[in-house]
């Protein structure tokens, strides 16, 4: 399978009469935009705007942020399973507005929660402070019970990102990457001294404002499933998870997901790849215990040598997380887990996340309650009160000179667990 | 900085050059010249600072009037304002390095500036200072002078300029123990790859989160009969006297209790209760010998089938995980048990 | 703490419910308790009933102090 | 009110209950213990029942610390299995040392409870029916 992914390098956004793209600046068409997010029926309203790198802005509380792409030649655009009829992806041309990304903000059942800064401080700890983000606020129709109201926000997003990237299916990639892989029998012909490493990305998969989707089907009704890491690259999986600030996988981190990626650089250099499989973080001990059965399964069978695991969350997943661990190396295979952990507000506190004797190559992707002092923004895109809700945030978070003391678990992926940010802690 | 900064430096009075045990009872002095390593340290900041000046104290006043010391210490350091506050350091030295760590943490808890200190890794006094001084970490006696104070200079030098120390190992220290969340150049997933690419090839790697460490030690020889053993009942189960005379804590207690049970034949729901915070606290209040087994102990001694039950009970509280403090209180409790001549011990736990 | 205690050679047995903690904690002398909030204890008994068998539990916690180990043993 | 009715393998119905702080999910199911109080009181009691031999069927924690903040939890427990489970006796205890320490600093979230009982009843909700497909 062979994917390329054109880069078209986004330098600038702002509204015009036109949507396109010249010279780096990306012209959005803005009622164009607002009338197809609007064509949603329980969608009522929309406010978009733009926040550029530097800005003294403050985006909350985010939802998901999204990568606009378009697919070269295709009849067919848009997410697959989610946004457009099923169609493959993971292979062919897809064009990317890199640097661009829609951001969906506004609350869902008072569960608003995450941060993006743009400026100072804050723009450290959030890797989507560094792209020219198009704001897409949209206020639902009246009485529209959540869940309804979750997926308006979901696809009003994922739309408004192929919009975006719709006047640049035709257009020349400034940067090509290639991501090409044989299939496995091949691969292990072909490198028959690399060892030999299997990805495992766990999703949150719980109920409302808890999901993932792979292909749109809710990753809490499938059991772990093996997956051609370019199939994620290219738009199979979504995030439907509007909790979890700081260690959500957001759909943007799918499309660019930095363990495939990493992997990908030393695959048939240094290592075999042999792909991805998603598993679901169930609620239920016995849901948990078959998938982490099944996934040990997938990787043995498979015949890995090494696994790498990720978790999305913190609580509950940390058990899925110790017993895939626990049971692939009982198989003798080895494992490296990333995740965050909470070791007080001091860090003084011994974490916790993951103790099990087996777990014995850990990444961490940083201390949750790590506390953080942002500098005041100029303009609020969203809502100021929304800060108090904000994990992280208590009720005398915001300070009288404007500034915000809040725990890194507010801001969107700082700690991520998928290991795309360049958090970790250090003993001192 | 442009201005020089200003150390005050503490040494015992064997450091301070007034003598050995027999000047351990001595009051504290201070002193403007630099004494005894102040001397040294001073000519290793020579460039930027000056020891203004040396506080001698004998380590068991220090240690048998620690208000009035720290007081008095209290009102040197107010006269002189230092910018930071140096001790030792105390190698191997218990005495010294407790009267190091506790004065090293009330400074930086009463003033807020920083405080250098130096020990072996062993010294007692390591635990009592960690989170609030730091710690240059020395070989075991005095001899390890000579390779201490620059470290602590070049700390020293460092903390009063602001900046950030690097890891333990790089400049010398005992970690604190604190998990500082930074931001490094290789992101997250690159970690992963390169981790377990070092994992697979057999090469040297480095957890970012190290599971606490259990040490082994060698099973204790069978007692040899146990007609005539002393028996003691120890407990993490948290069952005390009803009124918890000593406080302890319900949940990862920080002391433990001791109860004389000689008189007794068993333990009665009157007199005992669990503080454990840990578990349902019904049963145990219904029946405190089903956490510890008093009860049938004392029917074991009546019957001669055992020597007797040890006069003393030991209990706290805390989970089977709960390290830290479990380790103080298994030191303390095994060396008086075993200066009681105990042949054997039944420890239970919730 | 049944580490340190035993490291002045006083053997010592401990009666715990998660066995898998008290061996990852480094105890020698290991028996298994009948439930956390009763370790020797057991509400569903009748009095003498339950007496009888913390009576066997004790003997046995006695039995493990006298028997020579060299290695963590579950008994 | 719902009966919620979860199968044994093999038939016959197992015995299930659902220890809850949420008026909302007591309102709706019959096989609740209602708790009045916090969910640390929940999650003590969650960790009383299984030292005495239930079963957990569902992770006391939620999935988010952004969850942790808020006023309720349903946990679903099961008849007693008659012996201990280690691996359920420790999730437990764990849940609570982390529930603990996140809400340290924290005032729980009371501001948006009818939000909070509707989530929290959904969430379990989510758990029923996961546990119902797996006849």
């Amino acid at each position: 399978m062979r994917l390329e992914l054109g880069r078209i390098f986004i330098k600038d956004i702002q509204f015009g009469s036109e949507t396109k793209v010249s010279n780096g600046l990306l012209t959005v068409n803005k009622d164009e935009l607002a009338e197809l997010i609007k064509e949603d029926d329980r969608i009522k309203d929309v406010k978009l705007d733009i926040a550029r790198p530097g800005e003294k802005v403050r985006i909350i509380p985010v939802k998901d942020v999204i990568e606009p792409r378009v697919k070269v030649g295709s009849k067919v655009q848009g997410f697959p399973g989610v946004t457009s009829a099923m169609h493959r992806v993971g292979l062919g041309r897809t064009n990317i507005l890199y640097g661009a990304a829609v951001v969906t903000i506004g609350d869902i059942v008072g569960m608003q929660e995450g941060i993006v800064d743009m400026f100072g401080e804050g723009a450290k700890w959030t890797p989507f402070s560094k792209t020219f983000n198009l704001v897409v606020d949209i206020t639902p129709e009246a009485g529209l019970e959540p869940h309804s109201h979750e997926t308006a926000v979901r696809l009003a997003g994922l739309k408004a990102s192929s919009y975006l990237a719709k006047c640049a299916e035709n257009m020349e990639a400034e940067e090509v990457l290639v991501y090409e892989m044989d299939n496995v029998a091949e691969n292990i012909k072909k490198y028959p001294d690399l060892p030999k490493i299997l990805y495992v990305e766990m999703l949150i998969s719980q109920g409302l404002l808890h999901d993932g989707f792979i292909y749109g089907v809710n990753s809490k009704e499938i059991l772990p499933t093996l997956i051609h890491p370019n199939e994620e690259l290219d738009g199979a999986v979504i995030s439907g998870n509007c909790v979890a600030a700081c260690d959500k996988i957001t759909t943007y981190q799918h499309q660019n997901n930095s363990v495939i990626q990493d992997l990908y650089a030393k695959h048939g250099k240094e290592l075999n790849f042999l792909g991805v499989v998603l598993t679901p973080e169930l609620t239920t001990l016995e849901g948990k215990f078959r998938s982490c059965e099944m996934t040990a399964n997938l990787a043995k069978m498979l015949g890995a040598d090494g696994v790498i695991v990720s978790e999305e969350g913190y609580g509950n997943p940390d058990s899925d997380l110790l017993i895939i661990c626990k049971k692939l190396e009982q198989e003798g295979i080895k494992t490296v887990l990333i995740t965050d952990e909470c070791s007080g507000q001091d860090g003084f506190s011994q974490p916790l996340a993951d103790t099990t004797p087996e777990a014995v190559a850990v990444v961490s992707a940083g201390n949750v309650s790590h506390l953080v002092k942002l500098d005041p923004a100029e303009v609020i895109l969203g809502n100021i009160a929304a800060i108090e809700n904000i994990s992280g945030g208590w009720h005398d978070s915001v300070q009288e000179d404007g500034r915000i003391f809040c725990e890194l678990n507010a801001i969107i992926g700082a700690t991520s667990e998928i290991g795309f940010h360049n958090v970790t802690t250090v003993l001192r | 900085m442009s201005e020089r900064f200003k150390v005050v430096y503490y040494v015992n009075q064997f450091f301070g050059q007034i003598g050995g045990e027999d000047k351990a009872s001595m009051e504290p002095e201070v002193h403007e010249s630099t004494v005894g390593p102040a001397l040294g340290f001073n000519g290793l900041i020579k460039d930027s600072g000056d020891v203004v000046a040396t506080i001698i104290c004998g380590d068991n006043y220090f240690n048998e009037h620690k208000a009035d010391a720290l007081e008095k210490i209290t009102s040197i350091i107010k006269k002189y304002n230092p910018d930071v506050f140096v001790a030792g350091p105390a190698f191997n030295a218990g005495r010294y390095g407790m009267a190091c760590g506790e004065i090293g943490k009330y400074v930086f808890e009463q003033f807020k500036i920083p405080v250098v200190t130096g020990m072996y890794k062993e010294n007692p006094g390591v635990d009592v200072c960690r989170q609030q001084a730091i710690i240059i970490e020395t070989g075991d006696s005095a001899a390890a002078m000579r390779k201490a104070l620059p470290v602590m200079a070049k700390i020293v030098t460092k903390l009063v300029n602001g900046e950030e120390l690097g890891s333990p190992s790089e400049e010398g220290y005992i970690p604190q123990g604190t998990h500082k969340t930074v931001i490094v150049d290789k992101r997250g997933s690159q970690r992963a790859v390169d981790m377990m690419l070092a994992r697979l090839k057999g090469q040297e790697f480095e957890t970012e989160m190290p599971m606490p460490v259990f040490d082994r030690v060698d099973p204790a020889p069978a007692v040899k009969d146990i007609r005539k053993a002393t028996i003691a009942l120890v407990t993490s189960g948290g069952i005390v006297p009803v009124l918890n005379p000593d406080h302890i804590e319900s949940a990862s207690a920080t002391k433990f209790g001791k109860y004389d049970i000689s008189g007794m034949d068993g333990l009665s729901p009157k007199d005992f209760k669990t503080i454990h915070g840990g578990y349902d606290p019904v049963y145990a209040n219904e029946d405190p010998n089903r956490v510890a087994p008093l009860d049938i102990l004392k029917q074991y001694e009546k019957d001669g089938k055992i020597g007797k039950v040890f006069e003393n009970y030991y209990v706290t509280t805390g989970t089977g995980t709960a390290v830290a403090n479990s380790v103080k209180f298994g030191v303390e409790i095994g060396a008086q048990l075993k200066a009681a001549g105990v042949d054997a011990v039944i420890l239970t736990s919730t | 703490m049944v580490k340190e205690i035993e490291r002045y050679g006083i053997p010592i047995v401990h009666i715990a419910t998660i066995t898998t903690i008290s061996t990852s904690v480094g105890a020698n002398r290991i028996m298994p308790a009948v439930a956390i909030p009763y370790p020797v204890g057991n509400p569903k008994l009748s009095p003498a009933e339950e007496k009888a068998m913390r009576y066997e539990l004790v003997d046995k916690a006695l039995k493990t102090l006298e028997t020579s180990i060299n290695e963590q043993t579950i008994f | 009110m719902i009966i919620f009715k979860m199968f044994k393998r093999g038939g016959g119905l197992m015995k299930y209950r659902i220890l809850t702080n949420n008026p909302s999910v007591a309102a709706k199911y019959e096989n609740v213990l209602y708790i009045e109080g916090t969910v640390d009181d929940v999650l003590v009691k969650t960790r009383n029942l299984i030292q005495r031999g239930e079963s957990l069927v569902t992770h006391p924690l939620p999935a988010s610390i952004r969850m942790m903040y808020t006023p309720y939890r349903s946990i679903v427990i099961g008849q007693a299995s008659g012996s201990s489970d280690f691996l359920q006796l420790e999730i437990v205890e764990e849940s609570i040392t982390k529930y603990r320490r996140i809400i340290e600093y924290r005032n729980v979230d009371i501001k948006n409870n009818r939000d909070y009982e509707n989530l929290d009843l959904w969430l379990l909700e989510s758990a029923l029916y996961e546990m119902n497909t797996n006849i």
